[in-house]
């Protein structure tokens, strides 16, 4: 049965791993009709939420798994996985459990989450702090104090694409790590508009601050093109998500000799599991829904998730699968998530309203210099102060 | 009484004043319409000349340079192979779909408008106006806004997602701009022609057919360019009211500009987006001289 | 005589200009009858509500004792012909003539028939074939006619059909409807605002100011009887010359006297509206004012101020007491501007209106 | 006669019934699209729909929120900025080139096919275009600089303060071509005898145009700024193909704040309160004239 | 006489298409000249070239003994009143009569005193303030006129500038027109194809066919003389009639035949040229035909056909001897269709043409 995908993977290193899915899913008899539309899950998202609200619903298609598609489940437009979740034991083999958590609402199923994705990474060009003539820092303020050295070798010490997303996302990896978890989850789990307004916060401002002044000369939109000046080492590095190894690997660049990765910005082993998942629209042809449930379990079978997640970069959802194959970076990864030191991120915690104030505040805040700190954190504190 | 011969001759005006080919004139006036030319011309001319290089001299030399090297390989890439997810047939599924949207939505659109314009010109009804002016009103209304709602009744209506809704949509969109180029139109021929025509007992539809659609190709042609222009380039309803396996080009054009793999390849972006605006373009190119004769034939009287 | 078309009580506003004010018409069998009025007084307006493109706000229309009022145009029994003639420029004028047959319904051979008659009337057989682009004015104006021909109506609307023609095809044109009307014998109502067109082709001729009529009459009346002044000033050219004066007794005679000089009005068929101190109006034309080079004393004597020659005639602008005087006299008859004549007026053939109706006396 | 019984008026509403039969789908679309569209949208906007569209209604807060984001006050000024400068930019060079073009050149053709292909084009090809032009590392900057020039510095989408100027360059070569033939085809609708007049009265040729021309092409010109305007709010694709808006946010505007609050923030109520205060824009300035224009005016 | 306006070989083509052949024409200071032809003849083309709106291709104009062939309109010394009016529609009528002044850098003083003697001239001072749209036709008209006569210029150019009024108003406009010309004295070209203004206007009257004047001379002998049948035919309305036939000998004296009925040339002053066997053209005007109703002998014997009263005319077409003809006579006098009317011409206002040239004889 032809079976409509929808997703935004549409880079190099995604696109390899989509097609690991799609050869997956073809092997059970099905077929995979690819429905990629490019850029950034701001475009994509539209599109799908207009086709499952207009009656026209492919068969499957990717969020961020979180509160996207709260609503749409709310409304009765998706299907319920609980039976294919139970028959394959999902409760069982889903590491971090949170991971299935998002999914659930109201006890029931809605979602196979495909990978675990984190933000927490700080990837820096081993080639450019070579050409400036500094040590490949080990963590944040060690990268802040060689900044100058490589501005004066002709090298952006951060890159920052345009989108408003990476801005953003890049605040939260500087928070995250230089104020913790506690004050995370205060933040951005209690909506703690105080604690936002507060002294540990403004540290965190302080820092985006030096983030911004280094990114300045970034000048690119995409994530990928700026994760491309950190491998031909036009950039000292960029704070990015996992995602980004997919791209170091396409370029054939290796980890730890090419590139370095610093989970955490080298200060808090912490990562969050947020990630991609897939959701199933309710259809009404009978062959479809049960190629629905096909695709589902294909995408939680062992042997798609090892292969779907090495060319992704991306962790498994499975603590049951084998990863020798995993790189250096891969297995910090894998070490932290060991060590249980998880967090949820951002998309499960915020609505995409809350998170969409957030990227326009942090997007100006990287564009404008004009916009200090202070102020920008005031702002910050009202977003979540108004946050559901 | 003059005296034409004592006078030198060659002194004497005589005939046609001379004229220098490079007078003050002249030179301001191709001088202007040639650095007008040059501002509209560029961008072409950089697209042609960045989708006929290979990557590496893009990055090397500047992108007013001529091709040191031609290549068509961005082309055939474009066409035939650049991907966008797991889809490496680049723009060419996508061109046979603008064609299938294009052409009923083109012609159905013009349809609707050019008989709204016609009963709103020639047989006015009471109230007629008040919808006409809703109409015009709707002209300025961002798209983006409209979805939701169009969404909503193309699902009450069962079309969401077929090509039947795509074309209502465009219908919809198309229609304050065309009716009122029609109307325009239809209220510039002469009313007595109409009277005739009733007269001579033709009803609504025989003198639309008869008597005013023959009459009114100039503005046709109007409405086409417009139409096949609006709808060939149109992204965001190509997008929101299709499916994959029936995107119009302009979605594949977004998808491989945007599907980064690693360096941007300019080339084959270039060479997608002429790929893209090609048709277009023909038309244009085509047809250039009677879009501004039909514009001038009452199109452009309010 | 039975009617052709009737009128009752039509009116016809335009939101809230109001055209046409409780017109009633009658026309007869067979009747050529001319609405002559200057522009915007409501003639085409009349026509159209005839013809049924215009729905009238008040009001009955029969036609052929028939109430047509809410008819569609084509069930009328009218054909119509427009000033710009309204040839569909896209047919040929076969088509242009058989357009009409055809959306009814008529078979083929009959259609050919009437086309055929109507081409042979007219004598527009070699342009059949031919587009109406590639038509002289006064041809063109001929297909309008024959499509009003074959369709064989009892009533032909004319709409000003000579007004976009040069002076020289009007003319000829103008015979030609004249002897269509006489072979034919249909009703037609013809709208013009020339008022050649209108004394040439009438049988009557209705006078139309701002929507209403002011005289309905034959040509000859309205000519030398003008009910007022409007109709008397309307028609004829160069227009009636009016003076303003009032009636005198000289002689036991009632006379008109203006700016202290005395006219007798023998000849003038009033009796006893003609009583002294009655302000009235002299209405004169121009032909009939003599004019003689002989003498004559101070009060009858006029200066030339102006000659048109206009070939057959010679008109004169003269200046009289006070006045300003056309006159029409023979071509041959040359003035030089300056010279002095004697001035004096046909009486019977004059007209006398009240100062302050501006009705006939 | 007088006896004969008076036909009965037909009914009002069965008159012209083809006409109505035929405008059936303007009826529609004017009154369920635009006019409940708008209805519905402003209804909407003040709820607290999120992703799907919900009866929960909350007063003026989205109004209220909507007002106090500094995006939609830089999308609002943008808007204006960018409105003005396309009115005024496109009007007088469409204009000049339009008189020039009318100055029965060589090459007319040619001309005008010049300047009117960039409108066979979206505004995503245009945006992508102009964006690798203006792009600093490749395009006219790097050119110049290339040259010997080298502090020269030309970056309009990379500098905040002038980025919305980058887009109306590109907005100015797209649109421009379409003005100049509507006001090409006015030109050539004025009466030859006018010009004459003024060559016999010794008018210089630009007092001519500025003085007795323009004025006369007032209904070419209302025409024309329509297309225009409605063209400016609902600019959009241009400015996502050329910018997405930034840097920052410093080329947002308004359709793209209604998009982007509908669809990604996943705020309906947002985004339909945003739409609103568009319409209530649009309308303020479009319904009076539409009204004069189409609506009291009966045929000429 | 001095010439105010002298054109030597004047010609000018349109790409391939030539409108003007090598034209010579001299126009007298004060002289008011009318050209006069049919549509497309040439006329506006020549105008504008006078004006300088149009480059001839060869060809000189002088005017007032300077050659201008190369010079801007406005410094020609010439003002132009067109068809259209050609109002700036959106100044008022002030503002229109000023605005070349104002361009040309004159006084404020100057220019309002100019303004101010135009408007009395023309009595448009209550018009100052309006716009022409609020004008009617002949106020337009006037208004036109009067921004020619601000520049106090020597040649007044005039292309039909009553075409688009109606036949009261242009009649009107036309005496107007005339009595500014007697009170200006200036040199006036006026080009019109309806050929009343021209005879009543001109002083001299140049008519053209296809860019070439085929005769140059005043309105009488224009009437009376035509030099060919070009411009008999094209004067006078209705039509001169022309019959074709031939010279015969009867009693010694030439007379004209024409389907075996004979007239007597007696009164027409052309001798030698009149030999018998010569193919000839009769031309006699509707009015030089003379009709009597008492009876005839067949020959002369014609039958009324149509019968076209005009008011202070009337107009008869007759049928004789396979002809058909039109005879002007009194509006008293009244013709049945089908009387017998006996039919003879006034031979000395009659005009003979060879048949093959068409040139007068
Ligand atoms: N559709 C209309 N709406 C409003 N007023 C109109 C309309 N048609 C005509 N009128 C007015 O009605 C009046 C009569 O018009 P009508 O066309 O009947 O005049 P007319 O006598 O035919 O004039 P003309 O000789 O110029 O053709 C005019 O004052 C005109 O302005
Ligand atoms: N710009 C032009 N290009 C080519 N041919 C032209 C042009 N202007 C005029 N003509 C031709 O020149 C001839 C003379 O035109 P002109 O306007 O002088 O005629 P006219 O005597 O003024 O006629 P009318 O009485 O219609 O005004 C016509 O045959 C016309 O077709
Ligand atoms: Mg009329
Ligand atoms: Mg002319």
């Amino acid at each position: 049965t032809d079976l409509e995908v929808t997703h935004w993977w549409t880079s190099g290193g995604e696109a390899a791993a989509v097609a690991e899915l799609a050869k997956a899913f073809d092997a059970t008899g099905n077929k995979w009709v690819d429905g990629a539309i490019a850029g950034s899950g701001g475009t994509a998202r539209p599109i799908m939420i207009s086709r499952i609200t207009g009656g026209d619903p492919m068969g499957a298609t990717q969020f961020n798994h979180g509160r996207q598609a709260e609503e749409l489940v709310e409304a009765g437009l998706m299907r319920d996985l609980t039976d294919v979740a139970t028959r394959e034991h999902w409760k069982d083999v889903i590491k971090p459990a949170s991971l299935l958590d998002s999914c659930t609402i109201d006890g029931k199923i809605y979602c196979a989450p495909v990978n675990i994705h984190s933000w927490q990474w700080l990837w820096l060009s081993n080639a450019a702090f070579e050409k400036a003539g500094v040590a490949v820092p080990k963590n944040w303020d060690e990268f802040v104090a060689a900044a100058p050295a490589l501005e004066k070798a002709g090298i952006v010490p951060l890159a920052v694409g345009g989108q408003a997303w990476q801005a953003s996302g890049a605040f939260d990896v500087l928070m995250l790590a230089l104020a913790g978890k506690d004050t995370f989850y205060k933040v951005f789990k209690d909506k703690d508009a105080d604690m936002a307004a507060g002294p540990e916060m403004a540290k965190v401002f302080k820092a985006a601050d030096d983030a911004r002044r280094m990114s300045k000369g970034t000048n690119v939109q995409d994530w990928n093109q700026a994760t491309n000046m950190v491998i031909t080492g036009k950039a000292g590095g960029q704070i990015m998500g996992d995602w980004a190894q997919g791209e170091f690997a396409l370029a054939g660049q290796v980890a730890g000799k090419d590139y370095s990765c610093l989970p955490g910005l080298g200060v808090t082993d912490v990562i969050a599991t947020g990630g991609d998942a897939f959701y199933f629209p309710l259809l009404k042809d009978e062959e479809k829904s049960k190629a629905q449930e096909v695709l589902a379990s294909t995408l939680l079978a062992p042997a798609t998730q090892v292969a779907f997640n090495l060319k992704k970069g991306s962790l498994p959802v499975r603590g049951d699968v084998d990863l020798a194959a995993a790189n250096d970076c891969m297995k910090k990864g894998l070490d932290i998530l060991a060590k249980g030191n998880v967090i949820e991120w951002t998309d499960q915690l915020l609505s995409a309203d809350t998170q969409k104030q957030k990227e326009d505040l942090f997007s100006e805040f990287f564009a404008n210099p004009s916009l200090t700190p202070e102020d920008a954190q005031k702002r910050f504190a009202e977003i979540i102060a108004s946050a559901d | 009484m003059p005296d034409p011969v004592v006078l030198k001759s060659g002194a004497e005006p005589w005939g046609a004043k001379p004229r220098r080919a490079l007078s003050r004139r002249n030179i301001v006036l191709y001088g202007t319409l040639l650095v007008a030319a040059l501002y509209y011309l560029l961008p072409l001319y950089v697209m042609i000349v960045t989708s006929l290089k290979g990557m590496p001299e893009i990055r090397l030399g500047n992108i007013f340079s001529p091709p040191v090297e031609i290549t068509f390989e961005p082309w055939a890439k474009a066409w035939a192979t650049a991907c966008t997810g797991l889809n490496c047939d680049g723009l060419s599924r996508g061109f046979w779909n603008s064609v299938r949207i294009t052409v009923p939505s083109t012609l159905i659109s013009i349809l609707v408008a050019s008989v709204n314009g016609y009963a709103l010109a020639n047989w006015r009804f009471k109230g007629a106006e008040v919808f006409f002016t809703i109409l015009i009103v709707g002209a300025f209304i961002p798209y983006q806004v409209m979805i939701y709602p169009i969404v909503i009744v193309l699902r009450e209506m069962g079309i969401y997602g077929t090509l039947t809704g795509l074309v209502i949509v465009h219908t919809i969109f198309g229609m304050p701009i065309l009716t009122l180029l029609f109307r325009n139109y239809f209220a510039s021929l002469p009313e007595e022609l109409f009277k005739a025509a009733r007269i001579d007992g033709a009803g609504f539809w025989q003198i639309y057919g008869r008597i005013m659609l023959p009459m009114s190709m100039p503005i046709f042609v109007v409405a086409m360019i417009l139409q096949i222009t609006g709808i060939w380039n149109d992204f965001l309803f190509g997008v929101v009211f299709t499916r994959p396996d029936t995107y119009p080009m302009t979605v594949q054009l977004n998808n491989i500009v945007n599907s980064v793999q690693g360096v941007k390849e300019y080339n084959v972006n270039m060479a997608a987006t002429l790929l893209t605006g090609a048709v277009p373009l023909i038309v244009y190119f085509v047809s250039g001289r009677l879009f501004v004769r039909g514009i001038a034939a009452g199109a452009v009287k309010g | 005589m039975q009617h052709s078309v009737s009128i009752r009580d039509l009116s016809l506003s335009f939101g809230s200009v109001s055209v046409l004010k409780d017109l009633n018409l009658d026309i007869g069998e067979g009747e050529f009858l001319v609405l002559l009025g200057s522009s915007g007084c409501g003639k085409s307006t009349l026509l159209n509500c005839i013809a049924g493109l215009l729905e009238p706000t008040g009001g009955q229309i029969f036609i052929r004792d028939r109430n047509v009022t809410w008819e569609e145009p084509k069930d009328r029994g009218i054909g119509m012909v427009f000033q710009s003639y309204a040839l569909y420029p896209q047919m040929t004028v076969e088509k242009n003539l058989s357009f009409g047959l055809k959306v009814a319904g008529m078979a083929k051979a009959e259609i050919d028939k009437r086309v055929a008659r109507a081409a042979e009337i007219l004598q527009i057989g070699p342009l059949l074939k031919r587009k109406p682009s590639a038509l002289s004015g006064g041809q063109r104006q001929r297909v309008a006619i024959g499509r009003a021909l074959v369709r064989d109506v009892d009533v032909f609307l004319f709409d000003e059909p000579l007004s976009n023609l040069d002076a020289k095809l009007r003319s000829e044109l103008r015979v030609e409807i004249k002897r269509l009307h006489q072979s034919l014998k249909n009703t037609m109502i013809y709208v013009t605002h020339d008022q050649i067109e209108a004394l040439t082709l009438a049988d009557r001729i209705a006078i139309m100011k701002s929507g209403v009529i002011q005289q309905l009459a034959d040509p000859n009346t309205i000519y030398n009887m003008p009910r007022n002044m409007f109709v008397a000033g309307f028609i004829g050219s160069p227009s009636m010359n009016f003076l303003h004066g009032e009636i005198v007794e000289r002689g036991g005679r009632p006379a008109f006297a203006t700016n202290g000089v005395d006219f007798s009005l023998d000849g003038y068929a009033a009796g006893e509206a003609l009583q002294p101190g009655r302000k009235v109006v002299l209405g004169v034309r121009p032909e009939h004012v003599k004019v003689d080079e002989d003498g004559a004393e101070e009060a009858h004597r006029a200066t030339v101020d102006i000659e048109e020659p206009m070939g057959a005639d010679n008109l004169l602008w003269l200046k009289h007491a006070g006045h300003s005087m056309s006159v029409r006299v023979g071509g041959a008859r040359r003035f030089a501007p300056g010279t002095a004549v004697r001035l004096s007026f046909d009486m019977g053939l004059a007209s006398l209106f009240d100062a302050g109706t501006e009705e006939r006396i | 006669m007088t006896g004969q019984p008076h036909a009965g008026r037909p009914s009002q509403l069965l008159r012209n019934l083809n006409a109505k039969i035929a405008s059936i789908p303007m009826i529609l679309t004017a009154v369920v699209i635009f006019l409940g569209g708008t209805i519905w949208t402003v209804v909407y906007s003040f709820t607290n729909s999120k992703l799907l569209p919900r009866a929960k209604f909350v007063g003026f807060d989205q109004y209220e929120r909507l007002w106090a984001a500094p995006r939609w006050i830089v999308s609002i000024e943008n808007l204006a900025i960018y409105g003005l400068f396309t009115l005024v930019f496109s009007l007088v060079i469409g204009f000049v080139l339009a008189a020039l073009m009318d100055q029965k050149i060589r090459f007319e053709n040619t001309f005008r096919t010049i300047f009117l292909y960039p409108f066979a084009l979206s505004f995503i090809v245009t945006g992508l275009v102009w964006q690798w032009i203006l792009n600093p590392e490749f395009g006219v900057q790097s050119v110049v600089r290339a040259l010997g020039w080298e502090s020269f510095a030309f970056d309009p989408l990379y500098n905040s303060k002038i980025v919305i100027y980058g887009v109306l360059i590109a907005g100015l070569w797209q649109g421009t071509g379409l003005v100049m033939c509507l006001l090409l085809a006015g030109l050539r609708g004025i009466d030859e005898d006018i010009w004459k007049a003024a060559r016999v009265d010794g008018i210089p040729m630009w007092r001519t145009y500025l003085f007795i021309v323009i004025p006369m092409m007032r209904p070419v010109f209302i025409t024309t700024l329509v297309i225009i305007a409605s063209g400016i709010v609902k600019v959009y694709d241009l400015v996502v193909a050329q910018t997405s808006g930034g840097p920052g946010i410093s080329s947002e505007v308004p359709a793209k704040y209604v998009y982007d609050y509908m669809f990604l923030a996943q705020n309906l109520g947002q985004g339909f309160a945003a739409s609103t205060m568009m319409l209530v824009t649009v309308a303020i300035i479009i319904v009076p004239w539409a009204y004069l224009e189409f609506g009291g005016r009966k045929r000429a």
